[in-house]
């Protein structure tokens, strides 16, 4: 059903799949309107709070440390990247580890995800770092942060992508196995595409989360963003300014990954 | 209207104390989760000098100064020291304390003093924040800064080697020390041109209060407060320090 | 069942679908929809069904105008019983809970009278021994019966079945058409879309042909199968003879 | 297909819907000796580790200061149950506002994700307690606290809730509709029972995280329990021994929500 | 095509679907199978079509035995066309990418060339102009010619059809009859599953009459349609004269 056809005679018929026609050139006006409102009261509400504080700003002290706010971002931007990749990588491995018929292997990726998600991130770093590492003598604080993070996330990634992977009916795997596509061609040509719709936004807010976990590391001396912000807010004490450039950073950084997730959710859209 | 409410209730209302609880034996809990500790004990000598019931808010370090700017504490006394910067948010009463920055060193690093550690290739562990931290960033250029959030991972970082050194404060670092005798050694003599001094925070309009608590303080030296707190929790560090002639933390001429 | 199409009209984006259908029956029980595939048979279904809006035109159905408006379309479709093309069981109930599921939560059957209808007509699709499977564990032929037996359940003014056989042996079928005399003497009005002409020509009064969007030949059904007057249902019911 | 059935000929033949098979009783002793054997490589890792630090565990100072873990850990619990439902109620809430026809709901639900998403919880934590709260005279932190989190929680769950009801196919949908169904029916019949499969696995994730993540509450002067361990930490520094009555500790925590999970995985599954 | 089948057993769980199949067919080309609904049909193809293992027993086509290994059967499935009852295009995909992927993928042809075939196919079932769409956009009709045209691109060694024509019109049927022909003079062999008595007798020259499981009745088709023997045949058949 294709919503542009049914507007003429009633845009209250097709509720549940509007999506699409809410996006309609002719609606871009009463977007925009809309979007300005919303906007208009977050905002409103922001400002009554904040003239009811009686807060000074002192805008001025973020630009004094602007070093430290822009060295922070990019440590933040490099591993979150990383850490996205890699953790995407360990996720599909143990998803489908999960689906081994060998069957340490599937043990293994149960284990895994039990007890990674199971166990604060914090935890997860010191013992990596200070137990593990320090036995098997890995030095790099910065691989060692953007490895452990990858492992932390990868857990959560793992659940997502073994959701959306059993969501696909079995007739099409059935389908693909009449034609002869290998397991492999079959993830390839009839699975991952299918899927990426559906596991998009759960991974974007898992990605989402990921960056904002990077400030963990700031406990094994990894200055990132968060680290440093809160560094120069132990020395300027102007919480308020610098958390709102925290907030900023990191919309900044998560921007693009609801950018990208909704571009791959529209371009892997099909009806059924 | 809010200063005339608080001034008006100034008498009877509670005092709510903010500290973090996590920086023994000035701030910290018993095994039952009860504040106790140095600064808790001048708490209540103090609420009980101005004759208001004391509260204690136990919150995360970073949590103190906007809970005190946004009316949530009344006074922060969570071993906090007095900066120019620190200033521009809030007030202080006059110290009470003074303190000195220490070393925590690995036994196998080649750093004697501190000067040796203003070395290519050395590595200083500070915690986020306190004036060890800032002192470091000022005075120690060619050094490789760590900066952590807790304590216990500076000292764990010394211990495995993979810091030099962890500067704080003396007491901290002597505890350690004594903790971790194998692979660590302390350097205790004070290093620092100027001293740091902890004083109890206040919201900038509370000059009242302020002056109130300036003159309990002083009371309170002058009737040997600080030397019976001093014997209560810190007898055995008193008697080291004055072995080795290191001026203690209430020793505050002015 | 008296069903009036004016200036009826349907469109996918540029793809016109159905192209200004007019149409006036009275008094028919029941209607059958025969053309090739792609014709537009099922999307008008789907419009009488409520399911889907046209893009112009109006549609009365025994003297009552079809208001396009979702609150109306809602209360509608209650009175129309639906067997779709592809069945379209619901993939988590078994073959009785998707019978049931209706019956009790939208027609307010009680639980005990809406188990009892189900059963009966599973019984009479030879389902009952199936009734507790879900639709993934049914044979093709056991889904459209399934599905049929949902659409009747409901008791509802008139039928529309898509193909309802076309996945069904002669017995069946046969069971399918006593069926739908059964619903006739209820009064209970049907529109049916086939390709077996046998069939179509046995289970229904009136005919319509539809190729390419449009209603080319319609009236009654002997008429229509015994003199075709256009060249395309002429040719389009040759075939037929060449392999029966 | 039911693995079931196949496996006298060949337990290899359908590797992608293995999950069933693994279960079947007769691989009882083997499923015990799997998990075993990889619950040994990892304790032997972490052992070898542990052995290569020369740390001597001082096991006593835990119990020492039971009474701090036990508070913190009731605490934890109280506030994670909480909030763990009204983030529920909050992402439901969402997830519909987004497919509303009422233009400033859909969109005030795209701002809403986009921003608690893309912010630290840290921040938001500051802004609402420190800001909003205060203007409009909110006292009790650990309501807040709750309230907070949920808030956080919420925009994730919105995000996965969306995912899982547009990844039913509109052919049921339009089945729902044409027996009559309301809007709310169509729900509770027909997408409710489906989508709770597909959702379950990153649900479970971020309850997870949920739990864990409230630990942030910390710097509202909450005691919680990773606080509550911190501050032990600050005074034992027995480090290694708090950190794993830590882990330990959310694991507990944590277990439920993903033998719940499964168990709403299983108990809505079918195949299809 | 010589088929042998020798003790075939299939069961889901407690269900006994196919009890204990005995048959041997030499030197035909084509073969229906036609009964009652829910009868084991499309299980008998799938476990040809090496989805589906049996329980037990063994099947030996054209003298080669099946070996009923993951990786074989790989190997194996590359050999036969399959259209399922319910079609199962690819969702995501269009018609023409639905044929050209396992061309392409699969049988290794130059996307160029497997365009061009899957051109010509479409071309055939009159799909050309439907080719770009997505299988959501196809009438039932279209999916089935497309799923048909996928299934005959690949050229595989024989072809297993369920129900192939259940929703296409009489013309559109013939085109599939004449397609079968086509096949028989390439000497690619067929297995048909189909409710429509018409096109079995016409398609193909040996049938089986499956019921319950079991295979009652087997013979060139001809004999079979005319002179039944077995009670069940007879009663079958006679349904149709009813209302054809
Ligand atoms: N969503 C869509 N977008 C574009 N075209 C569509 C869409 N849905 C259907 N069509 C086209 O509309 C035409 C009519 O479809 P419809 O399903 O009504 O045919 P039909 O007469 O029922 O055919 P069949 O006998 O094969 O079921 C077909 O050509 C089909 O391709
Ligand atoms: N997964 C399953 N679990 C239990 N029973 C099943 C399952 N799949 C199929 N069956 C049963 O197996 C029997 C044969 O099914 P099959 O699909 O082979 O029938 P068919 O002869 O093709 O029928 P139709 O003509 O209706 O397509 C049916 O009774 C069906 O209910
Ligand atoms: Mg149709
Ligand atoms: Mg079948």
């Amino acid at each position: 059903m294709d919503s542009k056809e049914k507007k003429p005679l009633s845009k209250n018929f097709n509720i549940f799949w509007a999506e699409k026609g809410l996006e309609s050139d002719s609606n871009r006006i009463k977007r925009f309107v809309n979007i300005a409102l919303v906007a208009l009261i977050l905002a409103a509400v922001l400002a009554y709070s904040f003239s009811k504080l009686n807060y000074s700003m002192r805008p001025e002290t973020i630009y004094e440390y602007r070093y430290k706010f822009y060295t922070g971002f990019v440590m933040t931007v490099v591993i979150s990247f990383f850490s996205l990749i890699l953790s995407l990588g360990i996720g599909t491995f143990f998803a489908f580890a999960r689906k081994s018929k060998f069957l340490p292997l599937h043990y293994l990726s149960k284990f895994y995800v039990e007890i990674i998600r199971g166990t604060p991130l914090l935890v997860q770093i010191y013992v990596f770092f200070y137990i593990v590492a320090t036995a098997f003598s890995l030095e790099n604080r910065y691989v060692l942060g953007i490895l452990i993070l990858s492992i932390f996330s990868g857990a959560y990634v793992t659940e997502i992508i073994r959701a959306g992977v059993e969501s696909i009916e079995k007739s099409q795997i059935e389908t693909a196995r009449s034609l002869g596509f290998t397991p492999y061609q079959r993830y390839k040509f009839i699975i991952i595409p299918q899927v990426v719709r559906r596991i998009m936004p759960p991974l974007a807010g898992q990605f989402a989360s990921l960056v904002k976990d990077s400030s963990l590391l700031s406990v094994i001396a990894v200055s990132e963003f968060t680290k440093n912000v809160q560094e120069v807010d132990s020395i300027n004490f102007a919480s308020i300014e610098n958390y709102m450039a925290l907030a900023i950073g990191y919309i900044i950084l998560t921007f693009p990954i609801s950018i990208i997730s909704k571009k791959l959710e529209r371009k892997f859209y099909y009806e059924s | 209207s809010q200063k005339d409410n608080a001034a008006e209730q100034s008498d009877k209302k509670e005092l709510v104390v903010g500290m973090e609880l996590a920086y023994p034996p000035f701030e910290m809990t018993d095994q039952k989760g009860n504040p106790t500790g140095i600064s808790v004990d001048l708490a209540y000598a103090l609420g009980e000098y101005l004759g208001r019931d004391v509260r204690i808010e136990n919150m995360a370090y970073n949590g103190l100064i906007p809970s005190l700017m946004t009316g949530k504490i009344d006074i922060i006394l969570s071993s906090m020291t007095i900066t120019e910067e620190r200033k521009e948010s809030i007030d202080f009463s006059d110290p009470y304390a003074k303190a000195y920055l220490s070393l925590l060193i690995n036994k196998n690093s080649p750093v004697q003093k501190f000067e040796d550690l203003n070395v290519e290739g050395r590595k200083i562990a500070v915690k986020k924040g306190t004036t060890g931290h800032l002192y470091a960033e000022k005075n120690l250029p060619n050094c490789e800064i760590m900066v952590f959030d807790k304590e216990s991972a500076c000292v764990l970082e010394v211990v495995q080697g993979k810091a030099d050194a962890f500067m704080y404060d003396q007491m901290t670092i002597y505890k350690n020390w004594q903790q971790n005798p194998d692979t660590t050694r302390a350097l205790l003599e004070p290093f620092q041109e100027e001293l740091e001094y902890w004083g109890i925070g206040l919201r900038k309009d509370d000059s009242e209060l302020r002056d109130q608590i300036n003159a309990f303080l002083k009371e309170y030296n002058e009737n040997g407060g600080f030397d019976e707190l001093s014997m209560k929790y810190l007898a055995e560090q008193k008697k080291t320090f004055d072995e080795l002639g290191i001026p203690f933390f209430f020793d505050i001429e002015k | 069942m008296n069903l009036k199409i004016s200036g009826l009209n349907m469109s996918f984006g540029v793809n016109k679908i159905l192209k200004d259908i007019n149409l006036e029956i009275e008094n028919a029980h029941s209607i059958v929809i025969v053309g090739p595939s792609g014709g537009g048979k099922s999307t008008l279904l789907r419009i009488l069904a409520g399911l889907q809006l046209p893009s112009s035109g109006s549609i009365e159905i025994n003297g009552k105008n079809m208001i396009f408006e979702e609150k109306n379309l809602q209360e509608y479709r209650k009175t129309v019983g639906m067997v779709f093309q592809s069945y379209n069981l619901f993939p988590h109930l078994t073959a009785m809970e998707n019978i049931v599921l209706p019956l009790v939560e939208i027609h307010k059957l009680a639980p005990s009278e809406a188990l009892d209808r189900a059963s009966k007509l599973l019984g009479r699709f030879q389902l009952l021994e199936h009734a507790y499977k879900k639709p993934i564990q049914l044979s093709g032929g056991q889904q459209q019966r399934v599905a049929i037996a949902r659409a009747i359940a409901i008791k509802s003014q008139f039928l529309l079945l898509d193909e309802p056989t076309s996945a069904l042996d002669p017995e069946l079928t046969s069971e399918v058409l006593e069926m739908i005399d059964e619903l006739k003497n209820d009064f209970r009005d049907l529109v049916l879309v086939t390709h077996e002409m046998g069939f179509a020509k046995r289970a229904c009064d009136y005919t319509l042909f539809m190729a390419d969007g449009r209603i080319l030949e319609h009236g009654p059904s002997k008429n229509l199968f015994e003199k075709p007057e256009s060249t395309q249902l002429k040719s389009f019911l040759a075939k037929i003879l060449e392999w029966h």
